[in-house]
């Protein structure tokens, strides 16, 4: 008893224009150049868990295939040691561009739920914008809290280790000066940078918050 | 020559050429020869299909009579490309062919520019010009520069070597130059040639033997052009020979005093076998080495580095007395009529890739030092042993190392996929192991290269699309200790996989020397932008350079396997036979001369001549130029503060009438 | 000078060996660029007399355009280095004129380059439209003008006690 | 010679044996790290993953004080802060428009920016502008014995290699010989370690984290010298899964600047050593 699923493309599965898209963003053009020479996951440490392949992400960006790409796992794994970037023979910003796909991700909202990457992200985010700073145990209680709450169970025992290292600190680190890091991200939320001269940004910046 | 057409009525016809759509395309060329039609002194005015064609030639010929002409203009292509069509028309004519004048409205206008109303007033504002300047044309008269029946071939390898048969079986005198002790060049260190597999020793090593005793062919091995003056037709070459030690005429190649060296066992890399065998520090490179003549090392010989030997060479060598510790470096002068360059290639220094571990892991191999492993006449005698002494049981075969990568070398080298092949071949046939090829994409296009990749296929050769990661020697999974680790994704199968294998073939590109610079500026050569030497045109110039006279053949152009190789060095020969016989060659006739009657004699032009062309006549005080001196470049023209200096095609008023008209537009 | 779609004009003198060259190859490359250029051919920047550029720049080009060879690749060995010199000079005389230097440009193209012909001509066509046009015809009838009145008021003695005109 | 010291969030945190060995460290070859006025957040790898534009304000405010502290470098130990630093101050070059955007921040801030405040790594400093031969003039207890595998990461060669090759940095490797340790050839010096991964996916996270400490084993080192905190932390917490997971591959993590510390005859514990999980063997004293 199994299941077959089609695995073919049709063109409407395509969002044209999300290639160029991309690599009209400044640090993504070199995309456009890919031989697909499969380098960036030759040497990517992480190659071996992603759903596709960095090699294959690119070629799906390039073919405007914008569900498949920011649903994938990969862009997730990614864990920016730029190993790809520094390997790939035709100079392509691999690990910027997976840092635009994530941010597209989120924007759209169309990142994997449960997968607990993506929830760190926001979670990190929100606390380094409302403290100023992280501090990670409490940051790592609430990831745990909200991926997967038997891991966190399961985490006690390193948690305690930490403890009594002197390593696990039961305060909070925030900044002095809330209030300005405060202002500051707020006036960033009331400039569009697309409205700017000379942007090059294309319309995928999303300063309206989360 | 023709009448003084200086004070009759000027009477200009012009001509636009459509080129196809080439230029109709984006410039109205019926409107701009409607508007030229009405400017002073335009009797006629054209537009047609192609001017460079038969009938367009004649159309010229045949107005100049028709209509009295004496000046014509083309709008058409590049200068560069046809301006020797149109004079030649215009000499046909019955004009001399100086009244001609061309505009660029094709390389410089129609197919760089993309609004047609913007082109085509371009296009109208350097006719203007034109037409203006050709108004100041004068009748000029071509130099004949007779062709020394010669040819300095720079370059012993397969390509060198080739062109020196063929233009010496036609009975030319060739100086050919290598830089190395032997010819032979990289093709004598192959053991087998793709895709047909025949020896290569067994095909090049004869031709090697024939330059040796050709009675038309003088070779210089060790040696390097060191200066070259002069021009097409009489380059004058200064060769320098570096000192071997040995006199070349006395050395019979015996080998007898490389058998009584000092050193009882080689002990030095040696550089044929790219380091993987030793040699002494006298040596000859390898066996059918041409000349058979021996050479010494001064780095590591006794005698040359400390003075205190027991020489027992000197002793061998007994009455022929060939060997000469206080050889000095040595400079000859030729005289050449044309010149072949064919310096070849360089393969990619793999270090500079440190993930494939050339250089850190002692059984990663550059291709070449595998040519000399499988090599019957190689340092191991044709068996495939590493560094550690073991033969193989599995090896990897990286494509494209220093190739298609920005990072190095943008350009793909298009033997490699080849030689890759073929070196998997033969590790397969003399050691059995298992070979994996890593290819991003195979190339193989050539006559029987596509079934030499069917064969392959056959013998079971493991082909993974992927470009290599990395080459580590850290293991993880069974099997990897020990082994170097591959890790690649196989782009096809659409795995990441580690692949341990006992040794690691990397197919290093071909690269231009590293001082190709030196050897361009040497015969005044240009280069692309990768620094391979530049053809004059890609399609129908391929082995002439911009230099006249001077042409190119084999890899300094550009990545290539012998039978191009060969293929080219025989065209270059033909095109230097072809100046050689023609016996002279024609110059602009665009020097420069003095009018005696402004020179103040203030002798500021002189130093300014790079050529000497310009002295000083004491007697009358003033600066004169000697015609077979001067190149043309106008550049004492430019500086004469009295304006007395004319240069004959460039004058300045012809100049001044070309800024004019370029400017002359609404 | 209000004109909305004024183009600038640009006069280029470019060496045969390696910029002309290399013009041609942008050609061949079938690469684009602004159609402001026009192309006076010479046989080596050497023969580029500072005349020829004042000259241009009179007869009301907005800018000269001068490409040579690159430093040791002249082929006439060192034609670009005289040019050199004299470009520098050039760009003080420009600026005692109140002309910008940036008008006048010198570039190395060797006949490689293609895509330097292509953003050098670019990039220049931007900067001198940034600049605006030069009008040195106008320029030069506006000083003729008051050249005149000048005289005028010197051959008439009842208004010489005014102060000049400006 | 003073610096403004950027210590990021790992050191005040899970890192504070880092900053407790760098600065005795640091003030032994003369150098006073100052900490910055309320520093903040760098930013680290998930702000960019958000929003970029707002990883770059979080990030310039840093700079923006750095610059009104006036010391001439930033001294910034984590490779993450490091790289987030020097990434954000690309960026503010190549792009106008998230400059304009940044700068207007600042303003509300009182803050300006220029990018004249170069970010450096302390490896960077130690072995480049201080040098060996001041470090080895320090030395009290060589390292004799010491086998250590100098590990550096991704972040700090890659992308933005300024002191060191990407491919096969040797700054550490130096750093230790003058010490007197001898260092073991590790060919995963650069590999990553997993990153933040290990505590979001273990799997992927841990694996990385296991072949390298299993390799720094296989090669005979007694300790894995780090250079940043998120490292040191991935090698050194993790032991009781990997063990679980796979085997135990228990080799002690520490930063390069306690092996400084041990070698210029500081006490371990202000050093912070006995911070770490798997306990490092005294050496050192046993040579003095």
């Amino acid at each position: 008893m199994f299941e077959l699923t089609r695995t073919i493309k049709y063109e409407a599965d395509r969002v044209k224009g999300f290639g160029r898209e991309v690599t009209s963003v400044p640090g993504c053009e070199n995309l456009e150049t890919c031989i697909q020479c499969g380098t960036c996951s030759g040497v990517c440490p992480l190659s071996i868990y992603m759903d596709y392949s960095p090699r294959q992400v690119m070629a799906l960006v390039r073919s405007d295939f914008k569900n498949e790409v920011l649903r994938s796992h990969t862009i997730w794994l990614c864990a920016s040691c730029y190993a790809c970037t520094s390997e790939c023979p035709r100079k392509i910003r691999i690990t910027d561009i997976m840092y635009e796909l994530k941010q597209r991700a989120m924007h759209e909202g169309i990142y994997p739920r449960k997968f607990p990457i993506p929830v760190l992200a926001q979670e990190f985010t929100k606390m380094a914008h409302k403290r100023g700073r992280v501090t990670e145990n409490f940051l790592a209680t609430i990831l745990f809290l909200k991926t997967n709450i038997m891991a966190a169970l399961g985490m006690w025992k390193l948690g305690l280790g930490l403890l009594t290292r002197g390593r696990f600190p039961l305060k909070w680190e925030s900044i002095k000066r809330r209030s300005e890091l405060d202002g500051m991200m707020k006036t960033v939320d009331n400039i569009s940078i697309d409205a700017l001269p000379q942007a090059q940004h294309h319309g995928h910046k999303h300063n309206g918050g989360h | 020559m023709q009448m003084d057409n200086q004070k009759a009525e000027v009477r200009i016809g012009f001509y636009a050429c459509h080129c196809g759509s080439n230029i109709a395309g984006m410039v109205d060329v019926v409107e701009v020869a409607k508007k030229a039609g009405k400017l002073p002194h335009v009797v006629l005015s054209r537009d047609y299909k192609y001017m460079c064609s038969d009938p367009g030639q004649e159309l010229i010929a045949q107005d100049i009579k028709e209509h009295k002409l004496n000046r014509i203009v083309v709008a058409s292509c590049s200068p560069l490309l046809h301006e020797h069509t149109f004079r030649t028309a215009t000499e046909k004519g019955g004009l001399n062919p100086f009244y001609f004048h061309m505009v660029n409205i094709r390389e410089h206008n129609s197919w760089v520019h993309t609004d047609r109303q913007e082109a085509t007033e371009k296009a109208y504002a350097l006719t203007q010009a034109a037409i203006r300047r050709v108004a100041h044309h004068k009748a000029l008269e071509v130099k004949k520069v007779k062709i020394e029946p010669s040819v300095l071939i720079v370059g012993g390898g397969i390509a060198g070597i080739h062109a020196a048969l063929t233009m010496a079986e036609a009975g030319k005198k060739v100086y050919l130059v290598e830089r190395e002790p032997t010819i032979g060049g990289h093709m004598a260190k192959f053991d087998k040639t793709f895709p047909t597999l025949d020896c290569a020793a067994c095909i090049l090593t004869p031709k090697m033997s024939t330059v040796g005793s050709h009675p038309n062919i003088t070779l210089w091995t060790y040696s390097e052009v060191a200066k070259v003056e002069g021009f097409v037709g009489n380059y004058k070459v200064t060769v320098k020979r570096k000192p071997r030690y040995i006199i070349e005429d006395a050395c019979v190649g015996c080998m007898e005093c490389i058998k009584s060296c000092v050193y009882k066992e080689p002990k030095f890399a040696d550089e044929f076998n790219e380091g993987l065998g030793k040699r002494k520090p006298v040596y000859i490179p390898f066996p059918q080495a041409t000349p058979q003549v021996v050479l010494i090392d001064p780095e590591t010989c006794l005698q040359l580095k400390t003075g205190k030997c027991k020489k027992t060479c000197v002793e061998a060598c007994a009455d022929r007395h060939a060997i000469d510790f206080n050889q000095k470096e040595e400079f000859i002068d030729i005289q050449v009529g044309t010149v072949i360059v064919a310096t070849g290639f360089k393969t990619f220094d793999a270090e500079r890739l440190p993930q494939y571990g050339y250089g850190v892991h002692k059984n990663v191999y550059t291709a070449l030092e595998v040519e000399r492993l499988v090599n019957a006449s190689g340092p191991t005698g044709g068996h495939v042993v590493m560094r550690d002494g073991q033969e193989p049981k599995s090896v990897g075969i990286i494509h494209c190392v220093g190739s298609r990568d920005k990072k190095t070398n943008r350009w793909c080298s298009r033997v490699c996929c080849m030689y890759s092949m073929k070196l998997a071949h033969l590790i397969k046939e003399h050691t059995g192991a298992e070979v994996y090829s890593f290819y991003i994409d195979m190339r193989t296009p050539g006559k029987g290269y596509e079934e030499f990749y069917d064969k392959l296929l056959e013998e079971g050769v493991q082909f993974i699309r992927g470009r290599v990661g990395e080459v580590t020697d850290w293991a993880y999974a069974p099997g990897e200790d020990g082994k170097l680790v591959i890790r690649v994704e196989d782009t096809l199968a659409g795995y990441v996989r580690r692949i341990p294998v006992d040794m690691v073939v990397l197919a290093s590109g071909l690269e231009p020397h590293k001082d190709s610079q030196d050897v361009r500026r040497l015969f005044n050569m240009s280069c692309s932008t990768e620094g391979f030497f530049l053809e004059r045109h890609p399609k129908l110039a391929p082995v002439s350079t911009f230099t006249e006279g001077v042409f190119i053949a084999g890899c300094c152009q550009g990545p290539r396997d012998i039978p191009d190789t060969v293929a080219q060095a025989g065209a270059a020969a033909a095109e230097a036979l072809v100046l050689i016989d023609k016996g002279s060659v024609e110059l602009e006739p665009n020097t420069a001369y003095i009018l005696e009657q402004e020179c103040s004699g203030c002798k500021s032009c002189i130093p300014l001549c790079p050529y000497t062309a310009i002295a000083f006549a004491e007697d009358r005080n003033k600066a004169v130029i000697n015609e077979a001196l001067c190149k043309g470049c106008g550049t004492c023209v430019a500086s004469c503060p009295s304006g007395s200096i004319v240069q004959n095609l460039f004058e300045d008023e012809e100049i001044f009438k070309e800024i004019e008209g370029v400017l002359a537009y609404e | 000078m209000n004109n909305p779609i004024w183009q600038p004009r640009i006069v280029a003198f470019f060496c045969t060996w390696c910029t002309y060259t290399a013009a041609d190859l942008a050609g061949v490359s079938r690469m684009k660029y602004a159609a402001n250029v026009r192309v006076i051919r010479v046989m080596c920047s050497g023969r580029v007399d500072p005349q020829f550029v004042m000259d241009a720049l009179a007869k009301g080009a907005d800018g000269v355009l001068i490409g040579g060879c690159h430093p040791n690749d002249c082929h006439y060995a060192e034609g670009n280095y005289k040019m050199l010199r004299r470009f520098r000079l050039l760009q003080r005389m420009l600026t005692d004129l109140g002309i910008e230097t940036e008008r006048v440009r010198l570039e190395w193209i060797s006949a490689a380059e293609g895509e330097k012909v292509k953003t050098v001509i670019n990039d220049m066509v931007e900067k001198i439209k940034a600049m605006g046009p030069l009008n040195l015809p106008g320029r030069f009838q506006e000083w003729d003008r008051e050249m005149d009145s000048l005289e005028h008021a010197a051959t008439q003695p009842k208004e010489s006690e005014k102060p000049h005109a400006h | 010679m003073k610096y403004s010291y950027f210590p990021g969030c790992s050191l005040k945190g899970t890192g504070r044996a880092y900053e407790e060995s760098i600065i005795p460290v640091m003030k032994a070859l003369g150098a006073e790290l100052e900490e910055l006025d309320d520093w903040n957040c760098c930013g680290a790898t998930a702000y960019m993953a958000v929003d970029e534009v707002k990883a770059c304000v979080m990030a310039s405010r840093n700079l923006a004080i750095a610059e009104k502290a006036g010391n001439p470098e930033v001294l910034a130990p984590c490779s993450a802060c490091y790289l987030v630093l020097n990434k954000t101050k690309h960026y503010l070059h190549d792009s106008p428009p998230v400059a304009h955007v940044v700068n207007q921040a600042l303003k509300t801030a009182n803050l300006t920016y220029s990018g004249n405040t170069p970010v450096r790594h302390p490896l960077d400093i130690i072995v480049n502008d201080i040098g060996l031969e001041a470090i080895k003039k320090k030395v009290k207890t060589p390292l004799k014995g010491l086998k250590v595998a100098p590990y550096y990461g991704c972040q700090m060669v890659r992308p933005y290699a300024t002191f060191d090759d990407q491919y096969n940095p040797t700054s550490m490797d130096r750093l230790f010989q003058a010490l007197g340790a001898e260092v073991v050839r590790f060919p995963l010096k650069t590999r990553c370690c997993g990153g933040s991964l290990t505590g979001t996916l273990p799997e992927p996270g841990l694996l990385c984290t296991y072949i390298i400490l299993k390799e720094a084993l296989k090669r005979g080192a007694d300790v894995v010298a780090t250079v940043c905190p998120l490292c040191q932390f991935n090698l050194d917490a993790y032991h009781d899964q990997i063990a679980a997971k796979w085997e135990p591959a228990r080799i002690p993590t520490v930063y390069f600047t306690q092996l400084m510390g041990l070698a210029f005859g500081m006490d371990p514990v202000q050093l912070g050593l006995q911070r770490g999980f798997v306990a490092m063997k005294p050496v050192g004293q046993a040579a003095a």
